[in-house]
């Protein structure tokens, strides 16, 4: 049962690499992720201001970073992650691909969420003569809190999971302890622990989103 | 003020297309509370829609202000709308923000400090009745709550022009008179100009000097608050007029010999004792058949249907008599 | 070959490839040859290693080309699976690469270190550096398990970056020194004979091989396989082909 | 048929606690059309929502057709919900349905043959006006128009029970009398049971039966709809009342040695001329200072008020003549 | 540039199987997707039926499975995928657990068009005596609509990412042929041309979920 290779040290900074790995992502992922949802719904034909060459640029350009898979570009963009933090390998190289995967994502699900916001709430906005940038940011976004709090929880229990691809250029992590110890070298113990851990991590995660979700709401 | 000159609006959906408006010319004065009136789906919110250009027409041109709305940019039109104070008819209230920050929505997109809001909205809040709620969620408000806040947010950036799309229609009798006089009061201290949506021909008879009546997307007839009360042209404004004025409502019954009149009295000739003068001086049995009293605009109105019988001469004499008090004698005739 | 298709006259063999250019090596060599005598063979590839051997185990696949004896038998052992090597193939060598430095000397303490990730590639590698003398290893480490907690002595404190297979060599500019797989310097621009190390000889457990099934070595179709391997014109084609510049040769061919 | 017992409804928000209902009692019969009037926020749409238990009591019983509902489990009770017909303050359609979809939802839940809802829907749309916007949408509706697809809704399957919030508060009065008078006729026809509430006392007027007048979550006054008429009791109903008899408006300004009285007039006197018999009989001076003439539930009364002078004894005989005629005569007295 | 390893026909193939991979997870995902995210909703607490005991077993379930990283939910459900298409290996194998990665993920979205609804729409529902499962028919779902096709659009675009690691389990696709020789043969033709095929795959139904989105929602 406790017949294993890992050692309390490198579980313990798994952890460590794992929390680096999805805060910092989630936090650039958002960063990323949220303005280009906005601009989406905001420039798309019929929305705030509309915008053809915005949205027919912005559109596709989402589309595009979804589209390659994330080993792909991962490697594809070693380059620009070089240019960013100086190396191709480790924790840090490993969390320029998860930004560039995970804003798109969120970009999409921002849009979806901000989409359902009643056209009413718009036309109130209108009416004031609110900015478009009041629109959004003082109508749309608050309208649309709650559905956005439990996308962004969906956003980051997927991002988790492509922490996990981390290891393929050294960035580590439980996700990678897990392929690496668990899965190559039959580690049942890394195996079931890593997986504990990882349950853990997204039933936390889940169980704040909707609590956060709910209180928004109110019910 | 404002101004819409040959305004048509088309929805067009899959093959079929609905004339919302048809042709509306119109021009409402700077200081005119303005009523529109007609039966639902009459094109009456999509009108109010169009002077601020929430809804853009198919042709013809909006002038608000001296400015043509069509010819704006959209950050020129933001400062139009900013003075274009909006209460809708379906509320859209922000259901994650408190009342109070909903009122003060309008200030804070101004820029306005906080505690300089935080002070209008108080005095907002108070004045729809509902100083013990900021702190509530609309969802948590009843159906005439929401109306009101709705109408406190339209008033707090003390808009230039006030849009009223059916601004009362969920208050009780007791609210929706508060309201109106504050209204009043605005437009009289401010001198703001309000343009009224209504199914009320109350609401037009306690507020508006001047009157459109809508009916499929034209305006039927438009003028004086008390012309359009006193004499409407058309079936439908008398439609609406005989809400207020019982009156109107079914042909009296005549009898041979009898004259079924309808009398209407106001300013000096309400302090002539007429009614006492019929028998004694013209011989007249007198019958009051209907009967109401109406202030269109604080101006006190009887109208009176009698039925008169007597000699012929005698009724004539007798309508003759009314008509030099100053009272305006109509022949009820069988069809109205 | 499972039973009713090797028993009856349908002759298919299903083959499995992991990482690595021994799929196309057998397409272009060997294929051929076996079709010739008549054999359908279903080729599946996959993206990583470690399915090949299960799914042998269940049946799946009849023949696996992508493993070294070591880690068969390794692994074998670790799934209950009885497997044997069929033959030997040309393999491609592990090599020591630098960007940085020219030489094995120039190594100082702390330097950084490509390794691979997975426990077979990764025992190879280190048994490369063990022959340079820059590490030990513990000796009764299991092929299918190694790692990196294996290494008992690290002269130059070497820091080690384990990373996939193919990422060593697209990371080259960010380490010092990196182990690098024979076939994704044969893909690349680069030679084998550019490295600073190279796997010596690749011993008969870490040279490449085809493995079946041990109830299936005596198959004819598996001996057809070993001979396809074999055959004069197999060997023709790997040594007119630059691809397998600087390739470890089957032992058994000189 | 629908009976409240002590019913209160509290509720809280963080440390607020709002009590919408307090102690409620209250007594529908099989076959009325009973009127909920109030001011906003009174309790109106709580209470109207506790008959189909879309809101639980905090405490009190609720009991529908003999069955106390807090009893019934969750099919028991859907059983009893598809009995009662509801018509929303703020609608509620389905944005992604059809107009003709949402009226026949009802029949569709109940798993009626397509071609059976599609003519009780084209009926039920004829009925409200709306025959040709079967394939529109709900936002392609203005307000009125959306009411009118929830009332057709809410009748869509023959309820026992109708209960209707605000049903025609964004609807014109033409229509509104249309629906009102659809109202009465089921009603009568199929004998069911309509609650209504409203904020209008012409609606009350027009078709209820018995009323119920709430104030900040109490029944402050309820009874037959003719007795509320003309003697509200509270000042609220008073309030309420003179909506539409304008008559109690203001105290009317009193000269010494006259009197103003108020006479309603109604049944058998209405076709006495006692107007032509005040001066000729009684030598008194008349001043009709407000009329109205008002139908309660189809019943004419006449009311007028009048000022009287003349000798002190000629007055009071005067009124006693009038009285006798079955006129009632009351004081004006300055403070109402 | 077309200096390449793979053939016209691998091209084709493996174009195949990214068609069945997506295909088929795609329907399997939404069918257990769909009714699980329905669940969530009805038997959350304040739900349509709340139901403790089935959310609190179908919440946590949900967050297990997708806490696991995806490439070992496939070595980790093997024995299950045996049981279920016979084998382990090749494209139908991998469809099994690509069916357990995107189901939870689409429940999750599912759970959070469907909390969009207005609750109106619900007293509406329940004023009419309708059932729990007319109400999810006919009211929630149809007033979700629009915002479920964004939901599953972003849910195949994710599942197209996944379907890349198919390869593990000997499942090809597209998204293997960009790892086996773009990534680990450094074919950059193949890379260039799996991607660009990526990008048509994403974009059209990026495009058609947006269309039939709008269409829904009517603007
Ligand atoms: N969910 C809630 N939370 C808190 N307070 C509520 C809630 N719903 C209603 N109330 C309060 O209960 C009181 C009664 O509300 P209700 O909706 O019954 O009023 P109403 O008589 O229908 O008014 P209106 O004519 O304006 O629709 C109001 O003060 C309202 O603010
Ligand atoms: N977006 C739309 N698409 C199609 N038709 C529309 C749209 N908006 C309004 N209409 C139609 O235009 C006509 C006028 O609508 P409008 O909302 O102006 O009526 P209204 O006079 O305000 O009525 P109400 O008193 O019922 O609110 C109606 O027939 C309505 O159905
Ligand atoms: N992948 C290794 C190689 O290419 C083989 C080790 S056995 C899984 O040499
Ligand atoms: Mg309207
Ligand atoms: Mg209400």
């Amino acid at each position: 049962m406790f017949n294993t290779q890992v050692t309390l040290e490198q579980f313990l900074t798994s952890i460590a690499q794992t929390g680096q790995l999805l805060g910092v992502s989630f936090v650039g992922g958002v960063l990323i992720g949220l303005p280009l949802g906005i601009l989406l719904v905001a420039t798309r034909p019929g929305g705030i201001t509309p915008n053809k060459a915005v949205y027919n640029i912005a559109n596709p350009v989402v589309n595009i970073v979804r589209s390659v898979p994330f080993i792909i570009l991962m490697v594809a963009i070693i380059p620009f992650t070089r240019l960013i933090v100086g190396t191709s390998i480790g924790t840090t190289a490993a969390i320029v691909p998860l930004i560039l995967y995970i804003g798109p994502f969120i970009a999409r699900l921002v849009e979806n969420s901000l989409l359902e916001v009643d056209r009413g709430i718009v036309e109130a906005a209108e009416s004031m003569g609110a900015s478009p940038f009041q629109i959004i940011w003082r109508f749309l976004l608050p309208e649309a809190t709650s559905s956005l709090i439990l996308s962004m929880t969906t956003a980051i229990i997927g991002l988790l999971g492509a922490t996990a691809m981390a290891g393929v250029v050294g960035g580590g992590g439980i996700g990678d302890l897990a392929i690496v110890f668990g899965y190559q070298r039959f580690d049942t113990f890394v195996m079931v622990v890593t997986v504990a851990i990882l349950v853990i991590f997204v039933q936390g995660m889940q169980s704040f989103g909707n609590f956060a979700a709910r209180r928004v709401r109110r019910d | 003020m404002i101004q819409l000159r040959n305004v048509t609006k088309v929805y067009t959906r899959a093959k079929k297309t609905i004339t919302a408006l048809d042709g509306i010319n119109l021009q409402i004065d700077k200081g005119d509370i303005f009523g529109v009136i007609g039966y639902s789906g009459a094109g009456k919110s999509t009108l109010i829609r169009l002077i601020n250009y929430l809804e853009r027409p198919t042709s013809g041109d909006v002038e608000v202000d001296g400015l043509v709305l069509g010819d704006r940019s959209p950050s020129q039109l933001r400062e139009v709308k900013r003075e274009i104070g909006m209460i809708f008819q379906h509320f859209n209230l922000l259901e994650s923000r408190t009342v109070s920050h909903n009122v003060g929505m309008p200030l804070i997109l101004a820029g306005k400090p906080k505690h300089e809001v935080e002070a209008r909205v108080a005095e907002l809040l108070a004045f729809v009745g509902l100083e013990d709620r900021g702190a509530s969620y609309p969802s948590e408000l009843s159906g005439g709550q929401k109306q009101r806040v709705g109408i406190a947010r339209a008033l707090a950036s003390n808009p230039k022009i006030l849009l009223c799309d059916e601004a009362t229609s969920a208050l009780d009798p007791e609210t929706t008179r508060s309201i109106l006089a504050l209204l009043q009061r605005i437009n009289r201290e401010l001198n703001i100009t309000i343009v009224l949506i209504t199914h009320e021909m109350s609401v037009i008879q306690e507020i508006c000097n001047r009157v459109a009546v809508m009916e499929n997307g034209h305006i039927v007839e438009e003028g004086r608050a008390l012309d359009i009360f006193l004499r409407p042209g058309h079936q439908t404004t008398r439609n609406f007029v005989r809400t207020i004025m019982s009156i109107d409502d079914e042909p009296v019954a005549q009898v041979d010999g009898e004259r079924v009149v309808r009398l209407e009295v106001l300013g000096d000739a309400l302090g002539e004792p007429f009614i006492d003068r019929l028998k004694p001086d013209f011989g007249l049995r007198t019958h009051i058949e209907r009967a109401n009293t109406v202030y269109v605009q604080q101006t006190k109105i009887l109208v009176l249907v009698l039925r008169l019988s007597g000699e012929p001469g005698a009724i004539d004499a007798g309508i003759a008599y009314l008509e030099s008090a100053g009272i305006t004698v109509l022949e009820e005739s069988a069809d109205v | 070959a499972n039973d009713d298709a090797a028993g009856g006259d349908s002759k298919t063999i299903r083959v499995g490839f992991g990482v690595g250019l021994y799929e196309q090596m057998f397409r272009d060599g060997i294929l051929p040859i076996l079709e010739d005598e008549g054999y359908d063979v279903k080729i599946t590839s996959f993206s990583q290693n470690l399915q090949l051997n299960p799914a042998m185990k269940e049946g799946s696949l009849d023949l696996t080309i992508f493993q070294n004896t070591s880690y068969m038998d390794s692994v074998g052992a670790e799934l209950g699976s009885d497997m044997s090597r069929l033959n030997f193939i040309p393999s491609a060598p592990q090599g020591l690469y630098s960007d940085k430095f020219k030489s094995l000397d120039d190594v100082k303490d702390g330097a950084t270190v490509t390794v691979p990730q997975d426990p077979a590639t990764l025992h190879r590698a280190m048994a490369l550096l063990e022959s340079i003398g820059w590490v030990k290893t513990n000796p009764d480490a299991d092929v299918a398990t190694f790692s990196l907690n294996d290494v008992t002595e690290n002269k130059y404190n070497l820091e080690w970056k384990s990373l996939d297979l193919a990422q060593a060599l697209t990371s080259l500019a960010d380490v010092d020194f990196a182990v690098i797989n024979g076939n994704y310097i044969t893909t690349s621009d680069r030679l084998i004979s550019s490295a600073l190390a190279v796997e010596k000889t690749m011993d008969e457990q870490t040279q490449l091989i085809t493995s079946v099934l041990t109830k299936d070595l005596d198959t004819d179709w598996a001996k057809d396989v070993a001979s396809a391997y074999d055959s004069q014109e197999f060997r023709e084609y790997v040594e007119g082909d630059d691809t397998y510049v600087g390739w470890v040769m089957p032992p058994n061919w000189k």
